[in-house]
């Protein structure tokens, strides 16, 4: 028995000190490092939920204890046939009312929250006030376009939001189902294929500043060989330079360049890409026609592909075998074999795309 | 006593079905049988119901549902139950003869049902109602055909049951045979009862 | 045309078990195949484990992860956890309320067979061009776009084993309805067939909303349906209210046989009655009432809104009630009692606070709110994992060394059966525990692979250690299992010394027709009644006379070949012009045998009275 | 041999079943017409222009429940003794149905 003990403590340790190594995750995408008014409620309830789990664990811990070592067959007790016990009414009258008071103290704030979350309401007014941020997202196999139906610009892979204030989400996907998730900012929501999600996140200023000003955001759902690197990321800014970047995604135009390598890889692009792929932030085809991502601020974004680091090296390798990086992805040999030189000319060209 | 055992009117118990444990067994499973039915049919129902405005185009219930054909084919089936009801009557007097002529009388009308529905199905294609229509004609023709294979197989079950025991009329092995063929009959009964009222009156109404 | 102890060839031996209806090696076939598909599912979990032990491992592709690990949820959950599940109840329930067979022998030895077949069928899935890749709950809109026919072999496959295991479930309600011995009444059940008796209802109403939404996947896929095509008015939201309408009482259907085995153990090696029994019954019917009403905690995320939310979370939470009565329950079963640490008992001591940190974490995840971020994450893996292994695995592991003698008339060796135990235990804790902060800290769930830099490294290479522990808890079992088939002693019928209910009356393994005379019972734990009372064996209800039993049938095994050559056949039908008409043939085949069981009498045999006087001579001498 | 009878002359007891059965055969009739008379109506409730759909729809529905009723009770015996637990679990069958229809016709939207 003593070595059971043991052995059971030790692990505990074991497990603790690994998640003292592991911290509470990074801030940048930890739920345990909530940063906006979402993720606290849902903090809150973890934690609230946790103590009370934490309780019964322990009550039922104590008692186990007593009993696995009070109890077990000592040496010359192999004989003995203890009392059989039916039963007892007070002792089940015990945990079973307790335990439905510990769970009406979980359920009242959990009904309230579960309503707070969903309450969209000022989005879908008849008359949207105008100062309301309202995002649709649609989702791809693998990757995301958000459009500000608002301001009439649509980008893709990196969010950019207001901080300090609640900004409204349309969620559907174009092909399988997806799930939109910004862990350190708030739960999931699943984009669906027959239907409009909404749903609302709030992203914190200051927390967002410690995160480093940018957010992780994930698939949830299942969608296929790259679910796994269906990352985006959300840039949280001031209400201020949300405005300034609007207005720039709106009178964004290409810039002529003089570089004669820049114009072989826009002939390139416009031999190649463009069916797929627009370069202005002011995309008024239709959603379905829109059948990749907007590259209009392709060289501001965060990540090439959504997960590689920005630098040419990694554009070209994409633009190389993208399958060789994301498995399964729509791009693959939908474009001809492009040589190295291409290849560089194009890249020179991708990251002139920019409006900051 | 042995189950083949020939017995007479007055040896004959009251519940035939239920005079041997294999009977009893029988009885019991299949009216379990018919306990998880009603949850597949259920799910079937339901699934029509969350997918009947769904037409993509494609004809609608009130465009399409022959009233006056339903109608004849829901006497039928109707009719069929209280048939198989007489069969039961006369299997628990041990009238056997009498016996099989009602259940001859049941697949008779039963396979009428089943030609209509068959030849109902047939104009609804003509019409351009085909199964690959829209998300509404799939989950009609599932939940009807669904319906439909099990009248095709409670026909072929009765009617192998009246060939087999021809010969040998009534004892305690069979009696259980044909009180529960006779049970899953009304069942299909039961179903079409909602199919009629959910898909096709209701189809009418909106 | 008895059998009883006479040697055989290796082939007599063999057609015996492909004909067999007796539900003892019934039991044994469920046993053999189960512990098959679950040595298949832990490999599928250990390749998984691998790939997932450093970032951006490329031990396999992501394709193949995918399929490997929608293969191990499916294979752990149908092909292991419920036929192993079965084997339990098919070695013990019988016997436990005093009867000489189930209600439905034949129809048992089918229910296996269709169970077998389904699986074959789905891991076929491999050779032929791609296993199902979109996860064990399918969901439609990535199913109905994945492009091999993998998704094809689990909806067939699927379809035929479903088919078994609602016999299956039949079976067993009109068997503990019907079958029981004079004096067992329902109040006197053993714990065990209670569990059962409610799992089998509970098969009974959850596998037809399955059977439904596999009918309609495979309309969508292989005959022109819409069901869950947007575009042409289908919703895929559909095929995910079936799935859990069935998927959720599938987890109670696995968790309470669970319970059941816990709470024969925890008597036994306590030497006490189960503390408040009747509670102990009324808990169990009432988790399975309650878990047909929680599905769509499984769908918090999908956007249903908030009334329907909250009604689930709530109905969700009072599930916690009765399980909390049932861990209470057995505390206080060991309470005063007089423990021995056997391998079983070690199993259920450790079960316990196990399955507790399992079901917070269930409470915890049933709070609405707060799950839309749990929701696939890997807090959810942790979770289940800590339900079904931590519950049913460990049940299904303590169940096996418990009645191991019943089945095969040797003790597995004990020594062998506690380095499993802690194997088993510590690699179980040490890959799961960890995963609960790993969802937390942002790793969403059936990834095949996670970027470095994210927080996700050490997490997941302790995981992989940890799975590497309990393959080599396996290991061990099968190495036990392997020298007690070949050294191990025979063993009377009650090896344990401790056994309560009638199981442990009976020689070990059990004769042929279980009782040589149906017992009297005369309370709970007939058994031991009998046994402080200080008599050697039961009281009789009947004198001793000849013994009916049903004769063996090959056409159950026909009857699924013949749904196993038809699903390969419409599998195909699309690509090849045959595969309409093989499907035709193997419909016929199964109906042709159908139709042959229908026409031909079978009224079974006797045994003698004189052949059973020897065979419980030798019986008593064993 | 095991007697199936409670009186000791197999014929009186024959002559009584026989009229039960009858009399049970009477009711079965009787019920049967009930059926047809149901569903004719329903089938005019559906066909008269007069009734809004929120009063049809739920008046036929009721018309099949009661139809239902008569065939579960009468055409399949369950009104006799010894169907208490086809009735508990057809009952539980209809519980979880009742259920899913629910839940299909308010939360899946399309």
């Amino acid at each position: 028995m003593k070595k059971w003990l043991l052995n059971w403590r030790l692990f505990s340790l074991f497990s603790l000190m690994a998640l003292l190594l592991a911290g509470c995750g990074k801030p940048f995408l930890s739920t345990l490092q909530p940063a906006g008014e979402v993720a606290d409620m849902q903090y809150n309830l973890m934690l609230l939920s946790t103590a009370i789990m934490v309780f019964v664990i322990a009550v039922v811990t104590i008692i186990f204890v007593y009993v696995v070592i009070r109890f077990r067959q000592r040496k010359g007790q192999e004989n003995k046939i203890p009392k059989q016990v039916e039963g007892s009414h007070k002792l089940e009258i015990i945990w079973t009312v307790i335990p439905i008071l510990l769970l009406i103290i979980l359920a009242v704030p959990t009904v309230s929250y579960t309503f707070k979350l969903a309450d969209v309401k000022p989005m879908n007014k008849e008359k949207r006030d105008k100062d309301v941020v309202v995002v649709n997202v649609r989702a791809n196999l693998y990757w995301w376009e958000f459009e500000y139906p608002d301001y009439g610009v649509v980008t893709s892979q990196d969010l950019v939001v207001p901080t300090d204030e609640r900004v409204y989400f349309n969620l559907k996907a174009s092909d399988v189902k997806h799930s939109f998730w910004i862990p350190a900012v708030g739960g999931k929501m699943d984009t669906n294929t027959d239907n409009k999600n909404q749903f609302w996140l709030e992203f914190d200023s200051k927390r967002a500043e410690e995160a480093g000003g940018i957010f992780y955001g994930k698939c949830a759902e299942l969608c296929g060989p790259s679910h796994a690197l269906m990352d985006f990321k959300v840039k949280a800014v001031s209400r201020a330079e949300f405005d300034q970047w609007i207005e720039k995604m709106q009178n964004a135009k290409p810039v002529a360049s003089t570089d004669p390598v820049v114009k072989q890889g826009e002939e390139i692009f416009n031999k190649s890409c463009i069916g797929c792929h627009a370069v202005t932030p002011v995309d008024k085809r239709p959603e379905q026609a829109r059948t990749a991502p907007n590259l209009a601020n392709f060289a501001d974004r965060e990540r090439i592909a959504g997960i590689l680091e920005h630098n040419e090296e990694n554009l070209k390798e994409w633009l190389r075998d993208p399958e060789k990086i994301k498995p399964g992805n729509k791009m693959t040999d939908t474009y001809g074999k492009l040589t190295e030189e291409q290849i560089d000319a194009l890249t020179k060209y991708l990251m002139t795309l920019k409006v900051e | 006593m042995h189950i083949e055992e020939k017995l007479t009117p007055e040896t004959f118990p009251a519940e035939p079905e239920k005079a041997t444990l294999e009977g009893k067994n029988k009885f019991l499973g299949f009216w379990f049988f018919l306990g998880g039915e009603t949850v597949l049919f259920a799910s079937l129902f339901a699934t029509y119901l969350a997918l009947k405005d769904s037409v993509a185009g494609g004809p609608t219930s009130e465009e399409l549902f022959k009233m006056p054909l339903v109608f004849v084919a829901t006497m039928l089936l109707l009719t069929s139950s209280l048939t198989s009801v007489y069969a039961m009557y006369h299997m628990k007097n041990f009238d056997f003869k009498k016996m099989q002529l009602w259940l001859g009388v049941t697949v008779l009308l039963g396979a009428a049902f089943l030609a209509l529905e068959i030849y109902e199905f047939n104009e609804y294609v003509h019409e351009g109602f085909k199964f690959s229509t829209s998300a509404f004609s799939s989950a009609f023709y599932t939940l009807v055909g669904t319906h439909g294979a099990h009248v095709t197989f409670g026909l072929l079950w009765i009617l192998t049951l009246m060939i087999r025991n021809a010969k040998r009329g009534l004892n305690l092995y069979n009696a259980p045979k044909f009180y529960v063929a006779s049970l899953y009959w009304h069942f299909i009964d039961v179903v079409w009862v909602f199919i009629f009222t959910v898909v096709y009156l209701m189809g009418m109404v909106g | 045309m008895s059998t009883l102890a006479r040697k055989k060839g290796v082939g007599a031996v063999i057609w015996d078990y492909l004909t067999t209806v007796d539900h003892k090696k019934i039991a044994i076939l469920y046993l053999i195949a189960g512990g098959i598909f679950f040595l298949l599912g832990g490999l599928e979990a250990l390749v998984i484990r691998i790939q997932l032990a450093v970032p951006n491992n490329d031990f396999i592709s992501a394709g193949f992860y995918n399929e490997v690990l929608t293969m191990h949820g499916t294979t752990m959950i149908f092909l292991a956890a419920m036929p192993l599940v079965f084997a339990m109840m098919n070695a013990v329930v019988p016997i436990q309320i005093g009867a000489r067979d189930v209600a439905f022998p034949f129809l048992n030895a089918l229910g296996f067979w269709l169970f077998f077949f389904g699986g074959v069928f789905l891991n076929l899935s491999w050779f032929l061009g791609g296993a199902p890749d979109a996860g064990w709950t399918s969901y439609a809109s990535l199913s109905l776009a994945s492009p091999t026919h993998g998704i094809d072999f689990y909806v067939l496959g699927l379809q035929i084993s479903g088919l078994g295991t609602l016999i299956g479930g039949i079976n067993f309600l009109v068997t503990i309805i019907n079958m029981r011995a004079p004096g067992m009444t329902y109040m006197r059940m053993p714990m065990f067939t209670w569990a059962t008796f409610v799992t089998s209802a509970l098969i009974l109403f959850a596998f037809p909303p399955l059977t439904v939404g596999l009918i309609f996947m495979m309309m969508d896929r292989l005959f022109g349906g819409n069901f869950f095509d947007p575009a042409l008015g289908g919703n895929t939201i559909i095929w995910e209210h079936l799935f859990w309408i069935f998927g959720h009482p599938e987890v109670y259907i696995l968790v309470l046989p669970a319970f059941g085995i816990f709470s024969e153990i925890f008597a036994t090696f306590s030497r006490k009655r189960l503390f408040g029994y009747s509670s102990m019954v009324f808990a169990t019917v009432l988790i399975g009432f309650l878990g047909f009403m929680v599905w769509a905690h499984h769908m918090f995320t999908v956007g249903l809104g908030p009334i329907a939310n909250a009604i689930f979370a709530v109905a969700t939470m009072a599930i916690a009630v009765p399980t909390g009565v049932k861990i209470f329950n057995w505390l206080f079963t060991m309470w005063g009692g007089n423990i021995r640490f056997t391998t079983p008992m070690m199993y259920a001591v450790a079960f316990i606070p196990s399955f507790v940190i399992g079901g917070v974490t269930g409470v915890m995840n049933a709070t609405a709110a707060a799950d839309y971020q749990y929701h696939d994450s890997y807090f959810v893996v942790a979770h289940f994992h800590y339900v079904i292994v931590g519950g049913v695995v460990f049940a299904l592991l303590a169940g096996a060394h418990y009645w191991w003698p019943k089945m095969f008339g040797k003790m597995l060796d004990e020594k062998l059966g506690k380095v499993t135990f802690w194997l088993f235990f510590i690699g179980f804790h040490l890959t799961f525990f960890i995963q609960h902060f790993l969802g937390l800290m942002g790793m969403p769930r059936r990834v095949f692979t996670f970027l470095p830099g994210q927080g996700f490294e050490t997490g997941n290479l302790i995981s992989t250690v940890g799975a590497f522990f309990m393959a080599a808890a396996t290991v061990v079992l099968l190495a036990n299992v392997v020298i007690t088939t070949v050294k191990g002693k025979r063993v009377g019928a009650d090896p344990w010394g401790d056994g309560r209910t009638l199981e442990w009356a009976v020689s070990s393994p059990a004769p042929e027709y279980n009782f040589a005379q149906i017992p009297l019972v005369r309370g709970l734990d007939a058994y031991w009644i009998e046994k402080m009372e200080g008599k050697k064996g039961l009281t009789p209800a009947e004198p001793l006379g000849d013994i009916h039993m049903p004769n063996p049938s090959f056409l159950p095994f026909v009857i699924s070949l013949g749904l196993f050559i038809a699903a390969l056949g419409f599998l195909y039908n699309q690509d090849y012009a045959w595969g309409k008409w093989v499907g035709i043939v193997g419909l016929l085949v199964t109906l042709g045998a159908m139709f042959l069981r229908s026409v031909i009498d079978d009224h079974g045999f006797h045994i003698h009275k004189e052949e059973i006087m020897e065979a419980e001579k030798k019986g008593a001498g064993a | 041999m095991a007697n199936h009878t409670n009186s000791g002359n197999p014929n009186v007891d024959l002559a009584y079943r026989r009229k039960k059965n009858a009399e049970e055969m009477k009711f079965q009739v009787i019920s049967f017409i009930l059926m047809i008379f149901l569903t004719i109506v329903a089938f005019f409730a559906v066909g008269y222009e007069g009734f809004s759909h929120w009063f049809s729809v739920p008046f036929i529905l009721l018309l099949a429940t009661v139809q239902v009723a008569f065939q579960l009770y009468y055409f399949m015996h369950m009104s006799h003794k010894g169907h208490e637990f086809p009735a508990l679990f057809l009952y539980s069958g209809v519980f979880v149905a009742f259920l899913t229809v629910l839940a299909f016709v308010t939360i899946v939207w399309v």
